[in-house]
C-alpha cells in the first residue's frame, strides 16, 4: 500500500539560499520598477523580486519554461504568489536586467506590485465546474487584455485595485471582498423535471435546501413546487436534486460589485457591493463586461486620492455620488432584499443630492 | 465531427497581451486527447454559453476520502475525449516556495498520468491537476507520493491550510506563517484526508493584518499576526521622508483610523499614542523605511469567513484577540480541536462553522469552547434587549 | 387598613432637589381619594417591587374607537380608591405652546372630572390625563371638548402627531413643523379616532436634521426638514469667530464628517465643498452666527422608527430623500395614505410598518406605494448575491 | 351628541405675540447662562426663554403655578418642550431677572439647556402602566437628585447628554437612542397557569406571539409549554394571553445602556447599547443604579471632546476602551444574540489591546 499522510514537501527545502539566511531578518523594501520589488535584510542582503503575469491555467511546457528561467538567473528557486503570478527571486543585483529582458523576450508580462492592478483570482469557469454559468478564464483574458497597462504600470492608479470573476455565486475566490468583482448569476427559476425528482431526489432534503423556503412538495406528482415569487435563484436546490435544472444560456449571465477589500490597511475588510445586476453572456470576449470594469476603474483613478482603494473611495464621497460620476443606474435590485437588508437601509438624513 | 475541431471562439483568446489560457489548452492539446477533448467541449461552451460538466461521481484514492474531484462530460458522446476529467488537490509548499527540481519532476507525473494542464494555484491554495480519468487517478497518486506530494482535501474536510510568504521574504511579519502553515498541514493529515465533519473547513495564515493571504475573507479560521505593544519609530527616518517632501499630514496622519499619530513640528518628532493605536499597518505601509511593527509578536485568530452560500458571506469575527504564536503551535491546535470538535458534533450538513456560530449564538459558543467573552470580539454591545438568562444566574422562585 | 396610610418609601423621594412627583401625588391626594388610593398602591409596589395594575378593559367614549387607555388595580378590595384609573389621551397644541387661558380651562375640567394628575406630556405627545373612572370617562371628554381639547389616538390607529418648536423659535427651520403637525392631526383625525390598523402609526416632525422632537428615532413616519442647495456662509461672521480665539480647525472643520470645509487662511475665507454637505448641521449648531441653512428648504421623510417590540428597534429609513413642503401638504399626505394604506392591506396584526417592510422587501415596498428606488435610501447596495428576478424580465424559455 | 374630529386648539392662537410676529425670522442664538436661551431675529427682536425642569407627571396646582408665572412674566404664554420642561418665554428682557429669581425663589430649578444634562424622557412605571417591571418616576427623581448639577450647569459637560428611563423593553419613550438608558427587565421564563389559559387564551395566537419560537401547544392540558433555553424573556406571549405571567420581583431588575443619540448632528444617529446587564430593583433610590449612572456620566465628561456626544466618545476610543475606563464588565451578556447579532461581531483585526 502507498504512502498516505506525509504531506506537502518541506518548504525549508524549497527556499532559495538567500530567502534561508535572511528568514526572519528582513527590514524595508521599496518598489524600484514597475513589477520588480527590492527587499533589504538587517544582514544588508538585497533581494529582487520580478512578478510575472500568469494565466494560472497552465501546461508542463510553460512550468518547465519558468523552471529553465528559474534556474539561469534564480539559482532554481522560484515561488508563486497568492494570486497565482509567478516570482523569480533574484539575488544577484546583476541579473536582474539580464532577467528582465528575456522575460520580455519571451513576451511575458512584468507587473503587478503596489499600487498596481495585480492578476485576477478567478475559477474553473465551463473548462472545468459543473456550476458554471460563465467561462471565468476567458473574462479574465478578456479583461486583462483591456487592464494590462495598469497591471505592467503603463498607466498609474492611485492604489492597489483587485479583480475577482467567479462562475456562480458560490464564489470560490474572493469575489466577496474585492475592488472590482464580476460574478456568474442565474435569473430563472429552476426547472423541475418531475418524473426524475420522483425517482432521483429525496424530497425533504430539496425542500429543506432552500434558503427562502420556496419549494415544497408535490404530493401528487411525488415530486416538489417551486414559488417563484420566493425564488432568488440561487441554486443551492440543484446541487442537492440533480432532476433540478437552472441552467438557462438565454438568461444566465454576469453581474458586476464593488468596493471590496481584504487586508486591514486603514480600513476593517469590507464586502463587495453591487454595481451592475446583469449583464448578458457574451464570450467569447464579454465587450459589455470589459467595457463596465474598464470605465469603473477610470472613474475611480480619476477621483481617488492617493492610496485610497475603490471602497474607501466610494464610502468617502457616498453611493449617491459613486451612482452618479459612473452614470450606471441605481435600481431596485441595489437594495438589499436578504436577510439583513435592513442594516443597510439609510437611517440618517445625512446624503448628498 | 471533424469540422467541429477548429475552433474559432477560443481562438479569438489567443489574441491580446494577456497571457492566453487557450494557448496553454491548445498546447496541452497537441500532447493529451483528453486536453484535446476539453477544447473541443469548451469551444462548445461558447458557443451555446452554457457548461457541459455534470455532477460528479464519486473518485478517489486508497486510504484517502477526498483529494479528488471527480468530472463528467455531460455529453460523452459528443466529447468523447473527455469524458472523465478529474482534478487532483495536491497539498502546495507552505508560501508557494518551488525548487525547479521539484516541479520538473512534478510535471513529469502529471504529463504521464493526465493532461499536463494545472491551476498554479487553486484558489484554496492547493497545485490542481487538471484532468485524468478513474483508472489513472491512484497511479497518479502514487507516482506522487514518490516524488514527495499528498492530495489535499475535498468534501467534509480540512482543506490545505494556505499563507502568505510572512519571514520569508516580509518586513512586516509578526509570526512565522510559513512554518505554522506548514506545520498544521502536517498535523491535520488525517483530519485532510477522511472526511468526518459537516462541510469543508480552511485555514489561512497571514504574519500581519494587511491580509496577503486572504486570510479573514477566505477561510474559516484564520491567524493574522498582529503586535500587543507600540510601533517602532525612527525619527531619523521619519526626519528623512519629510526632507524629501513626503505628505506626512496628509497621507499619514489623516488616515490613520484612529488619529493615533502627531507631528511635533518643532521638535521633529512623530509621536504616537500607543493605546490609540488600532495597528492597522497604515504608517508602516506608507513609510516602511521608518515605522516597523512592534516587539511583543502573536497572532489573532479569526473565525467564520466564508464565501456567500447560503445563508450570505462572513468576514471572520475576532475570536482570540492575541495568542503567542511558537513551536509547536500547541495551543493555537487546542482551539482549533476545540472548534472542530464542536463544530463536528453540533454542525448540520453543509453548515460552515460560521453559520453554526450565527445560529447557536457567540456566547453559547464561546462557552462551549472554552473561551471568555471579551470586549475585541465586536464592534459594539448588543442594542436589543433580548438577554438570555440562565436559571442557575437567577433567584430561585418559591 | 389605616397603617397603610404612611408611605415611609415613597416619602424619602420628597427629599432631593430636583422636582419630586411624589409631593404632586400628595398633593393631588388631598384633593382626589382617587389620588390618594394611587400613593397607597404605588407605595405597597415599591414595598414589594412589583406593580398593580392588571390587564386593562376597554373604556371610551362615544363615537371613538381609542383614546382612553383603561387601568384597573389588581387587587381591588386593597385598593378600592384606584380600583379604576383610566387615562384620557388628550391632542397637545402643536409645538407644545399654550396660553394661560386654554391651561386653567383644562385644570378646571380635570379637577372635576379625575384626579387632577397629569402627564405633561405623554412620550408621544399627548397631554395625558391620569386617572379617572368609567362613569366620568364621557362627561370629562365633553366637557373637554367644550373647551376645544379633543382625544389622541390608542390601539390600531394613529397616534396624535408630534414636532419641534420650529419656525416659531428656532434659525434653523427649513419647514414648517407646526404648522404641518396641525394641519396633519386635524386631517387625520379620523385614523386617530377609529383604530383601523394592524397596530400604532406614529407621525412626527422635525424642521431640521438635528431632530429635537427625535422623530426618526420614535416615528413610523418621520418629517425632517432640511435644505438641498449650500449652506450659507457670512464670512465676517467667520473672521469674527476666528478672532475670539474660536477653534475652527479642531471644533468644526475637523468634524465636518465629509471634510467638506477649508479654511483658506490667506484670504481668511471658509469655503464648501457643496457636492460633499450632506447637511449634517454641525457647522451650523457650532457657528450659529456665521452659517445658516441653505435656501431651498424642503424635507426628508424617514419610515419606519419604532422601538424594540418585537423584531427589535428601527430608526427611520430615507423613504423620500427631498420634497417640498408646502400647505395644505398634497403631496406629503399622499406618501402617508399610500403608506398607510399599503400597511393596512398587507400588514400582520401588531406589525409596525418597519416591521412590514422588513417582510416583504424595501423594492416590493417602494413599488407597492408607487416610489422609484434612489441610492439616497441606502448606506450601500446589498452584498449578497441573492437578486429577485420576475418573470417578465427575462426572456422567454422554449 | 358631543362633537367630535375637531383635533387641538390652534396653535396660532397660542402664540405669544412676539413669537406671532417673528415666526420664521429667527436668525441666530445664544445660551447667556444655563438654562437661558437668547434668540435674536431679523427684525432686531430679542427672546429670553428660560427653561425650567419638571417632573412631568403633575397636578393641577402645579400647573396653576406655571400659568400665575407666565402671566406675570411673559403675557400669559408658556410652552413645553419635547423633553416635557417648561419654557417662559420673555419678550421684555427687564423682566428676565425678576422671573429667574422668583422661580428660584419658588424652589424651582433652571437649566437643560446647551451643553447639559436635560430632563429625563420616561414612562408610567408602577404608577400607571401594568406592564411596568419598575418605577420610572422613581428612578428618575433619584438619578437627578446625583444628577442636578449637570441640569443647572453648575458642573459643566462637553456635549448634550441625554438620559431616558423605560419600566419594561417596550421603551416607551426615547431609550433606544439615548445616551445613557435605565431599562426595566425580566430574567425569568413566564410562568403558566395551565388551567386559566385553557380558559382565556388563545393557544395558536400565544404560540404565534413568540419571536424565538420557544412556546408549543401542551394539548394534553389544553395548555401550553415554554422550552426555556430559548425563551428571551421579551414578555410578549403576556400581552397576548394574561394566564402567563412574567413578573418576578426577585429577579426582575434594571438593565443600563449607553452611546445611542437621535439627532443627524455630526454623527448619524446610534442606538444606545448595553453597558450593564441587570441591577436589581432597589426601591425608593436604586442607589446602584444612580451610582452607575453618576460614574459613567463622570468618566465619559472626563475624556471626551469638546462637543462629543456619549456615542461618539465611545466610536473613537472604541468599546474595548469604553469597558477598561468605566471597569464594568464585559460580559457574554453585552456579545449581541439577536437576528442581526453577526453584523455587530467584529471581522477586522482592528482593536485595541
Ligand atoms: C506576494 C504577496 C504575498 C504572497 O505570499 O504571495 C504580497 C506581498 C506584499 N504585500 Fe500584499 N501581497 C500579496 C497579496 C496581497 C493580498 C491578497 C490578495 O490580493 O488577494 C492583499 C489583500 C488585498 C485586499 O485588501 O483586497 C494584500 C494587501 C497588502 C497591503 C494592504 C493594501 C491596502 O492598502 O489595502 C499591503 C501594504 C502596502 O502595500 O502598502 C501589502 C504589502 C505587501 C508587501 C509590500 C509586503 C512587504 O513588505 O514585502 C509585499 C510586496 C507587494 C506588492 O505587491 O507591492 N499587501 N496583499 C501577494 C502578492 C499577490 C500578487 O501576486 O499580487
Ligand atoms: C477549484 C476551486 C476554484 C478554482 O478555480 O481555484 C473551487 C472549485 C469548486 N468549488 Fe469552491 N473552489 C475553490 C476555492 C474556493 C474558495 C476560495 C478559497 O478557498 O480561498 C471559496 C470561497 C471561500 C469559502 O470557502 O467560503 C470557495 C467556495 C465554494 C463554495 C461556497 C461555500 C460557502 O460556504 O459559501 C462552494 C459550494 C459548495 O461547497 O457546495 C464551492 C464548491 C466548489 C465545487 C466543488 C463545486 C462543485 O460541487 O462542483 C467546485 C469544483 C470545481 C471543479 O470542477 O474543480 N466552493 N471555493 C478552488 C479550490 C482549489 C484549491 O483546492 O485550491
Ligand atoms: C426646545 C427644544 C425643541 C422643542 O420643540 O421643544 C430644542 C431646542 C433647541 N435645540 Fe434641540 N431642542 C429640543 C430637543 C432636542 C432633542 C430631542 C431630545 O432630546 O429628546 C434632540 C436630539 C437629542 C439626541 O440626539 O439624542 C436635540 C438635538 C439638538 C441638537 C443636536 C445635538 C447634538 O450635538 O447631537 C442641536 C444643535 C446644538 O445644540 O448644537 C439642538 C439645538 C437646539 C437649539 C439650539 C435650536 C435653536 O437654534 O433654537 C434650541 C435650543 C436648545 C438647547 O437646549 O440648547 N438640538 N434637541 C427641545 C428641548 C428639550 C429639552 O427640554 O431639553
Ligand atoms: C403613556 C406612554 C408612556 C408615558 O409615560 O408617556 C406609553 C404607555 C404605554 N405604551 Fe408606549 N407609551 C407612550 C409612548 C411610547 C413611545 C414614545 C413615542 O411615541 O415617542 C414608544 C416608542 C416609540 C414607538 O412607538 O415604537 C412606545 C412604545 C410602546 C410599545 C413598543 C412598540 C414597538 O413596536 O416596539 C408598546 C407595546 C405595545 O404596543 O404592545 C407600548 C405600549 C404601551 C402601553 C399601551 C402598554 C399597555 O398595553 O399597557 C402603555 C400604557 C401605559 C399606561 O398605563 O398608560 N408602547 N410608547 C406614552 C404615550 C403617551 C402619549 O400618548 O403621549
Ligand atoms: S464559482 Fe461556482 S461555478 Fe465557479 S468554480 Fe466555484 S462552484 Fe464552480
Ligand atoms: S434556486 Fe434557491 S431560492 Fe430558488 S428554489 Fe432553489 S434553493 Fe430555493
Ligand atoms: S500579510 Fe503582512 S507579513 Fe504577510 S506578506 Fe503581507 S505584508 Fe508581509
Ligand atoms: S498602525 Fe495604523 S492605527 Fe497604528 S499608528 Fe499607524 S496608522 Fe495609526
Ligand atoms: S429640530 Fe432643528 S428646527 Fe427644530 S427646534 Fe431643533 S434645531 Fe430648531
Ligand atoms: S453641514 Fe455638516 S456636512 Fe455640511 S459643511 Fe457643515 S459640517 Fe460639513
Ligand atoms: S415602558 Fe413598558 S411598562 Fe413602561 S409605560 Fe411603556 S409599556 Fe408600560
Ligand atoms: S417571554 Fe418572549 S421569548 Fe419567552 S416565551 Fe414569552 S414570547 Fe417567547
Amino acid at each position: 500500500m502507498a504512502r498516505t499522510d506525509f504531506g506537502p514537501p518541506d518548504y525549508r527545502e524549497m527556499l532559495p539560499p538567500i530567502v534561508a539566511e535572511n528568514y526572519g531578518k528582513w527590514l524595508y523594501h521599496e518598489i524600484p520598477q514597475p513589477g520588480v520589488i527590492k527587499h533589504v535584510s538587517e544582514t544588508g542582503a538585497v533581494l529582487y523580486s520580478v512578478r510575472m503575469a500568469s494565466p494560472r491555467l497552465v501546461n508542463s511546457d510553460w512550468v518547465r519554461e519558468i523552471c529553465d528561467i528559474a534556474e539561469k538567473y534564480c539559482g532554481g528557486y522560484l515561488r508563486f504568489t497568492t494570486r497565482h503570478n509567478v516570482e523569480f527571486l533574484v539575488s544577484d543585483p546583476s541579473q536582474l536586467q539580464p532577467l528582465l529582458d528575456e522575460l520580455k523576450a519571451r513576451g511575458h508580462m512584468i507587473g503587478g506590485a503596489g499600487h498596481a492592478i495585480s492578476n485576477v483570482v478567478h475559477t474553473q469557469g465551463w473548462v472545468h465546474c459543473k456550476s458554471a454559468v460563465t467561462d471565468a478564464s476567458g473574462l479574465v483574458k478578456s479583461v486583462m487584455d483591456e487592464l494590462h497597462p495598469y497591471f505592467s504600470g503603463k498607466i498609474k492608479i492611485p492604489a492597489r485595485l483587485r479583480i475577482a470573476v467567479a462562475c456562480c455565486v458560490n464564489m470560490c475566490g474572493a469575489c466577496h471582498c474585492s475592488d472590482i468583482a464580476i460574478v456568474g448569476i442565474h435569473r430563472t427559476v429552476p426547472r423541475i423535471n418531475d418524473e426524475l425528482v420522483a425517482k432521483t431526489c429525496e424530497i425533504p432534503t430539496t425542500v429543506a435546501s432552500c434558503p427562502t423556503g420556496a419549494i415544497r412538495p408535490n404530493p401528487k406528482l411525488k415530486s416538489i413546487e417551486i414559488n417563484a415569487e420566493k425564488c432568488m435563484m440561487c441554486g443551492n436546490c440543484t446541487v442537492v436534486c440533480p432532476a433540478l435544472k437552472i441552467m438557462d444560456p438565454e438568461n444566465d449571465g454576469v453581474s458586476i460589485w464593488v468596493g471590496g477589500k481584504v487586508s486591514n490597511a486603514r480600513t476593517a475588510p469590507m464586502f463587495s457591493r453591487l454595481a451592475v445586476p446583469f449583464i448578458k453572456n457574451n464570450p467569447p470576449r464579454w465587450p459589455e463586461v470589459t467595457d463596465t470594469v474598464k470605465h469603473l476603474v477610470e472613474v475611480w483613478a480619476k477621483d481617488a486620492k492617493y492610496g485610497e482603494r475603490m471602497g474607501e473611495w466610494i464610502e468617502r464621497i457616498g453611493w449617491e455620488r459613486f451612482f452618479k460620476l459612473t452614470g450606471l443606474p441605481f435600481t431596485e435590485k441595489h437594495i438589499d432584499s436578504f436577510t439583513h437588508a435592513t442594516q443597510t437601509f439609510r437611517s440618517t438624513t445625512q446624503f448628498r443630492f | 465531427m471533424d469540422e467541429k475541431k477548429t475552433t474559432p471562439l477560443l481562438d479569438e483568446l489567443e489574441a491580446g497581451e494577456w497571457p492566453s489560457f487557450v494557448t496553454q489548452l491548445k498546447q496541452a492539446a497537441k500532447k493529451s486527447k483528453m486536453a484535446a477533448g476539453l477544447v473541443q467541449q469548451l469551444e462548445a461552451s461558447y458557443e451555446e454559453k452554457i457548461g457541459h460538466w455534470k455532477h460528479g461521481g464519486i473518485v478517489g484514492v486508497k486510504g484517502y476520502g477526498g483529494g479528488v474531484v471527480g468530472r463528467y462530460s455531460d455529453d460523452p458522446e459528443r466529447f468523447p475525449d473527455c469524458r472523465e476529467f478529474h482534478t487532483l488537490r495536491v497539498n502546495q509548499v507552505a508560501g508557494f516556495f518551488y525548487s525547479t527540481k521539484k516541479l520538473r519532476e512534478l510535471a513529469d507525473v502529471w504529463d504521464k498520468y493526465g493532461t499536463g494542464l494545472y491551476n498554479l494555484h487553486g484558489s484554496t491554495g492547493d497545485i490542481i491537476l487538471l484532468g485524468t480519468d478513474t483508472q489513472n487517478v491512484q497511479p497518479c497518486f502514487d507516482a506522487l507520493s514518490e516524488i514527495g506530494f499528498d492530495l489535499g482535501g475535498s468534501g467534509g474536510a480540512l482543506r490545505t491550510p494556505s499563507c502568505c510568504v510572512g519571514m520569508a521574504r516580509c518586513e512586516k511579519a509578526c509570526i512565522d506563517s510559513m512554518d505554522i502553515n506548514h506545520n498544521l498541514t502536517l498535523h491535520y493529515q488525517n483530519e485532510m484526508h477522511r472526511p468526518a465533519w459537516p462541510y469543508k473547513f480552511k485555514i489561512k495564515i497571514s504574519a500581519c493584518p494587511n491580509d496577503c493571504a486572504a486570510s479573514t475573507a477566505r477561510s474559516d479560521l484564520a491567524i493574522v499576526g498582529l503586535w500587543r505593544d507600540t510601533i517602532e519609530i525612527d525619527q531619523d527616518a521619519v526626519r528623512e521622508y519629510v526632507a524629501n517632501g513626503f505628505k506626512l499630514e496628509e497621507n499619514v496622519l489623516r488616515r490613520c483610523p484612529t488619529w493615533a499619530l502627531d507631528w511635533d513640528a518643532e521638535n521633529k518628532e512623530l509621536k504616537v499614542k500607543a493605546e490609540d493605536c488600532t495597528h492597522c499597518m497604515h504608517c508602516i505601509n506608507a513609510m516602511p523605511k521608518a515605522i516597523r511593527i512592534g516587539k511583543e509578536r502573536g497572532a489573532a485568530i479569526m473565525i467564520g469567513g466564508k464565501a456567500p452560500v447560503v445563508k450570505g458571506a462572513n468576514i471572520g469575527w475576532v475570536l482570540v484577540p492575541f495568542m503567542k504564536m511558537e513551536a509547536p503551535y500547541t495551543e493555537l491546535k487546542e482551539i482549533i480541536d476545540r472548534v472542530t470538535d464542536y463544530w463536528a458534533e453540533h454542525g448540520k450538513n453543509r453548515e460552515r462553522v460560521g453559520e453554526l456560530i450565527d445560529r447557536v449564538g457567540y456566547a453559547t459558543f464561546l462557552k462551549a469552547i472554552g473561551l471568555e467573552p471579551v470586549p475585541q470580539m465586536v464592534t459594539a454591545p448588543r442594542a436589543n434587549p433580548y438577554i438570555f438568562w440562565s436559571a442557575e444566574e437567577v433567584e430561585k422562585r418559591g
